[in-house]
């Protein structure tokens, strides 16, 4: 067997550890590629700039531990720049099964901004009813919430003073991987009560909700990986997401060269056989 | 240790185990996958009987006495006459209602998403008025929006519906039609292809990641752990099947 | 019940109407009612909704708006009634709304405004509502006549009326080719695919190894099972003659259910009913994922000779098809999966590309029911052709010649709700 | 007894595909509360049809692990599995969390069938790596399309490649949107003029192998 026909039949666990590698080795070891900024995400992160200190910001993590890879870097990026604002958070989810890592998630982020819970920044937790939650807050935001995630009456904690219901919200995020995400925290809130609304989902049903940003239902979109690795380097702050990037860059380039030398030694291949046809 | 360590190990374990099968079939993969498929269809049953049985038989019979879903309780038992050879042919009724309902949800909603809307999405103009300047025909490549795309758009539409003719033999002018029709086939594979590498690439950034917060000290490194254990079981397994004498062929 | 005034009623009521309001409002020089104003219930809905139509008054620039306004019918004030529309008075018009020529009514120029619940309306079907609207410019305001008109649902909806004909028509078609296919030979072109079903089953009789089978993803009502099951009928006829084992892993317990009789039936008509296993079609689980491990795993160690995957599926495809490449099976795939069809593409053997899918029980069956359906299909196809290049021609016409004719041929194809 | 067992499902197959075809035609509200209840009807019978599933699984592993075939220990591991899960769903009542807090099977989903699923799917990640190196060879000229199609698109999605080559974003996008859309709708046309007939064949009782039986 010459090399050429070798390297064509090559071991595909040489190819798995090609790809590990390119994956896990940016991982560890961020690059930091330039990304370019695309103008919906830019939005969010200009929206949140202009707002006074201590307005409300309402985040709603509308995912479970499925969607986690995409949408988990997007709500820390998110709630890094709000602290580092200081403004005031309010977070809650509209999917059960996300509570848990919800919780876990913003207590990392608000330790290593130094943020107090009930005074910076609340957790709501979960309550049911799907999308009538939404309108049971825009009405009543105690109703709707009774108690945050760790039992304590919502009325009377700091961070809530002034704030009724959604019409006392300066900008909410909907951090959303389908029903009840984005769209409907658009046509069960932001329609009503009248706040400014921005996005995040995953990268699948981001071409989705393209159409709710050009009629500017949503002032931005962050979607994907690929959203959080921009906000990430809006924040300034590099995180998972931009190294996931770099990680998609290496892999990418590692298959389009795999790609590139299983046609050169196909193209040698063919030369050699046809020279052995011919003599 | 508390219920989220045990949890890091045990996700982080069959993470491992799932991923040997990489290197190739070994007792650890094979313990995984029954583990998969017992865990899911257990958790298949659950959810069934939470969201039907309870939700959309008992609560609308019992507590709002909807007597007409007895009816497709009905259908559902007669699919048990298969168990009975005498019987089996009832379970034929309820295929008839599935198969029926399918089809004939299928036809006019068929037409309405696949066919007309995308006859009325290829069907545009090749010129456009252009404000004052009149007629226009406008070259701009990156709004699939305009004419010199929408001839494009056309040609590909025309050439692939054309590859699909069965009844026709492709040979004279058919045939470049035809392999116009195989070669914008062949773009539009490459190009899907090459768009899936991202979000699959994603996801596995997802596991690693995963694997890389459980490496944490919080939960006893379970990935170093377990990685070494892995590691070590495949080595092992390796080596012993190496010792077994070699089967005749 | 519709409630629709007379025209000329209602253009003498409006006359006078706008006879009153222009005296109302002159010192605002001349701002007009809308005249011709109509009501009526929304034609071709469920109900709960109102359409009011007017024509297009003078002063319809952008610094005019119209109001819509709404109220019981026990109103005759227009202060009791309430705004629940404004916009830009030269906007809402009739052809700017997704309808086609045949239900319109009113003309293109017409505006139109429908009223649905939500937003502080709230209607009830068999109940009348006063419906107006109201042109504002400044503060100047001038009222149309109050009107009344009950919503109520429809029992045909006419917008759809194309999509129905289109129905009709492409099943009189191939009903109609199917009897002419039953008379006389049709030609049809060689799917490569196929000649290679044969080819599979025999080598792997050869090898003495089994044949796997998947039917896909979806439920026994979807076309894609039907055609694999379909399939799975004469690949198992096929078995069954060379005596093969053949292996069809199910995740969904129906499509099981029908797959094993169609296999039994397979095996009778090859006159080998004693070689027929009622396991050879199994229900693994109904999770993609682990259904995905499962089958890997019976690739890996059962190493069948040939790996069929006909019917739906979604991201499990190139899980199972590198596998089995990894084995070396002769893999053939069909479906209609675009999105999936790459994969396939890149890594079996043979694939049958969306519509070859259904082609293939033809091919395989050579009966003239399949036969004439395919007919019927290709024809099918040489009119969706003819209609997007007529179309377009009509299309481009209509813009040069800013004619509005071509729309009564295009409107027919358009997808109307 | 032929009419009970031939002509009465097919009757069946037609009246309810007729209903349901006509029902799209129909705005009213009946026709909607018919849509819902069909599509409650349909769950149902779906719930039963997963005991016909349940029985074949348990019937497969139960004969592997009287007869000891080869992995007969797996199969225990499948039970195993399967009633931890069925028991934890029982004392969670189906829930995955219970007042916010965690369930045992709410546990089962987070940190097995999640990182299970999660893995199973993140294998494609390596698979279509050795797809691609294996098939994109330009052996002919549609071979070489296809490749060169999916380099630009890759180099086009990440930013290294957008890096290097400026263009390569447009052009892919380019690729996508007009392209790919183009043949998409093509095949979404031909697919469904297949699908359409052939529900028409079923309703008529042309096409009957899904009832499992040749001709009479």
């Amino acid at each position: 067997m010459t090399l050429s026909e070798r390297m064509l039949k090559i071991d595909r666990r040489i190819i798995f550890l090609v790809i590990g590698l390119c994956t896990l080795l940016p991982l560890l070891y961020p690059v930091g590629l330039p990304i370019k900024i695309s103008p919906e995400v830019r939005s969010i992160y200009e929206y949140i700039e202009s707002l006074p200190e201590r307005s409300v910001f309402l985040l709603s993590i509308d995912f479970d531990p499925a969607s986690k890879p995409e949408l988990h870097p997007q709500a820390i990026a998110l709630l890094r720049h709000a602290f580092r604002k200081n403004l005031r958070v309010v977070a809650m989810t509209l999917w059960v099964s996300g509570t848990g890592m919800a919780d876990q998630l913003l207590t990392q982020v608000a330790q290593e901004m130094g943020k107090e819970d009930g005074k910076d920044y609340v957790f709501l937790g979960w309550s049911s009813g799907g999308t009538a939650v939404i309108i049971s807050m825009g009405q009543d935001l105690y109703k709707a919430f009774p108690s945050d995630y760790g039992g304590k009456a919502t009325k009377g904690i700091p961070v809530l003073e002034g704030v009724q219901s959604l019409k006392d919200v300066a900008y909410a995020i909907s951090l959303g991987a389908g029903n009840p995400g984005v769209e409907a925290w658009y046509v069960f809130g932001k329609d009503k009560y009248k706040f400014e609304l921005g996005g995040g989902c995953t990268g699948v049903i981001a071409p989705g909700l393209y159409p709710l940003l050009r009629s500017g239902q949503i002032n931005g979109l962050i979607g994907g990986l690929r959203g959080a690795a921009e906000y990430e380097s809006l924040v300034g702050q590099k995180g998972r997401a931009v190294a996931g990037m770099d990680a998609q860059s290496a892999t990418h380039f590692a298959i389009i060269v795999l790609v590139a030398i299983c046609n050169l030694f196909y193209f040698s291949l063919r030369q050699q056989q046809g020279r052995s046809r011919q003599s | 240790m508390d219920a989220t360590t045990l949890g890091a190990w045990m996700a982080t374990g069959l993470t491992l185990f799932i991923f040997s099968f990489l290197y190739k079939d070994n007792p650890l993969f094979k313990l995984a996958e029954h583990l998969y498929v017992g865990v899911s269809v257990g958790y298949h049953i659950v959810k069934i009987f939470d969201s039907v049985v309870v939700n959309l038989i008992y609560k609308p019979i019992v507590e709002q006495e909807e007597i007409a879903l007895l009816i497709p309780v009905a259908i559902g038992l007669l699919m048990l006459t298969r168990y009975l050879p005498k019987a089996a042919w009832m379970s034929r009724y309820a295929f008839a209602f599935i198969v029926g309902v399918g089809s004939g949800l299928a036809i006019p909603r068929t037409i309405s998403a696949f066919i007309l809307k995308q006859v009325e999405d290829t069907v545009r103009p090749l010129l456009s008025m252009a404000g004052g300047d009149g007629l226009t025909f406008s070259m701009n490549l990156l709004n699939p929006a305009s004419n010199l795309n929408a001839i494009i758009i056309l040609i590909g539409v025309s050439s692939v519906l054309f590859y699909f003719f069965f009844s026709i033999e492709h040979s004279g002018p058919g045939k470049v039609v035809a392999r116009t029709g195989i070669v914008f086939l062949m773009i539009a594979f490459g190009a899907a292809f090459g768009y899936t590498v991202m979000a699959r690439m994603s996801l596995l950034i997802g596991r690693l990641t995963d694997l890389i917060e459980f490496s944490d000290a919080s939960y006893g490194h379970p990935t170093l752990w377990l990685l070494i254990v892995t590691v070590a079981a495949l080595f092992l397994l390796a080596r012993r099947r190496q010792q077994e004498p070699p089967e005749a062929h | 019940m519709d409630c629709r005034h007379p025209r000329w009623a209602a253009a003498g009521f409006c006359f006078l109407v706008f006879v009153i309001s222009v005296g109302r409002v002159f010192a605002q020089s001349a701002l007009t009612a809308p005249s011709d104003l109509q009501v009526i219930d929304t034609p071709n809905d469920g109900g709960e909704s109102l359409t009011v139509l007017w024509a297009p008054g003078p002063s319809d620039n952008p610094d005019a708006r119209y109001e819509v306004l709404f109220g019981a019918a026990s109103a005759t004030d227009p202060a009791a009634l309430k705004a629940i529309a404004e916009f830009p008075a030269n906007t809402r018009y009739v052809k700017d709304a997704k309808t086609a020529w045949w239900t319109r009514k009113a003309e293109g120029t017409w505006h139109q405004y429908v009223i649905r619940n939500g937003k502080g309306v709230e209607m009830k079907n068999g109940t009348a509502y006063t419906v107006t609207v109201a042109m504002r410019k400044g503060e100047g305001r001038a009222v149309g006549p109050l009107l009344q008109a009950t919503p109520s649902p429809n029992w045909f909806n006419w917008n759809q009326f194309n999509n129905l004909i289109l129905a009709l028509g492409f099943g009189g078609l191939v009903f109609y080719t199917i009897s002419h296919a039953k008379r006389n030979n049709i030609f049809l072109r060689r799917i490569p695919g196929l000649d290679a079903v044969d080819e599979a089953i025999g080598r792997a009789t050869e090898l003495g190894k089994p044949i796997l089978y998947l039917t896909g993803a979806h439920d026994m009502g979807d076309p894609s099972t039907i055609a694999a099951a379909v399939i799975l009928g004469r690949v198992a006829k096929r078995t069954a003659a060379y005596e093969t084992e053949l292996m069809v892993p199910h995740r969904e317990p129906i499509t099981m259910a029908v797959c094993q009789e169609i296999t039994k039936q397979a095996y009778l008509e090859a006159g080998k009913p004693d070689l027929f296993k009622e396991d050879s079609n199994f229900f693994i689980t109904s999770d993609q994922f682990s259904y995905t491990a499962a089958v890997d795993g019976i690739m890996l160690r059962k190493k069948p000779a040939a790996n069929f995957f006909m019917g739906s599926y979604f991201a499990e495809s190139l899980l199972l098809t590198e596998t089995g490449a990894s084995t070396g099976a002769i893999q053939i795939a069909g479906t209609d999966s675009d999105h999936q069809l790459p994969f396939f593409v890149t890594t079996c053997d043979y694939t049958l590309i969306g519509e070859e899918l259904y082609a293939a029980s033809a091919y395989l069956s050579k009966e003239p029911i399949q036969i004439g359906t395919l007919r019927g299909q290709d024809i099918g196809k040489a009119v969706i052709l003819s209609v997007i290049l007529i179309g377009t021609v009509l299309a481009t016409v209509g813009v040069a010649t800013g004619g509005s004719w071509p729309q009564l041929f295009l409107d027919f194809f358009k997808d109307l709700k | 007894m032929i009419f009970l067992r031939r002509q009465l499902p097919l009757l069946i197959t037609m009246i309810t595909g007729l209903l349901f075809a006509g029902q799209y035609y129909v705005p009213h509200p009946s026709s909607e509360l018919l849509l819902t209840s069909a599509t409650k009807w349909l769950q149902i019978i779906g719930g039963f049809a997963l005991v016909l599933g349940i029985t074949s699984l348990f019937h497969q592993h139960a004969v592997k692990i009287r007869r000891q075939e080869a992995g007969w220990g797996y199969s225990l591991v499948l039970y195993a599995g399967m009633l931890v899960t069925l028991a934890a769903g029982a004392l969670a009542k189906g829930k995955e969390s219970l007042d916010g807090a965690m369930t045992g099977f709410g546990w089962v989903y987070s940190f097995m069938l999640v990182p299970l699923q999660g893995t199973m799917f993140a294998i494609l990640a390596f698979f279509i790596a050795s797809a691609a190196y294996r098939s994109f060879r330009a052996r002919s000229r549609e071979a070489a399309v296809l490749l060169v199609a999916a380099v630009i698109v890759m180099m086009g999605r990440v930013p290294l490649g957008e890096y290097l080559i400026p263009l390569s974003g447009d052009v892919s996008q380019w690729i996508l949107n007009v392209l790919n859309a183009s043949v998409r709708r093509a095949i979404l046309i031909g697919v469904s003029l297949g699908a359409i007939a052939l529900s028409f064949k079923i309703i008529f009782g042309v096409e009957r192998s899904y009832l499992g039986g040749g001709k009479e």
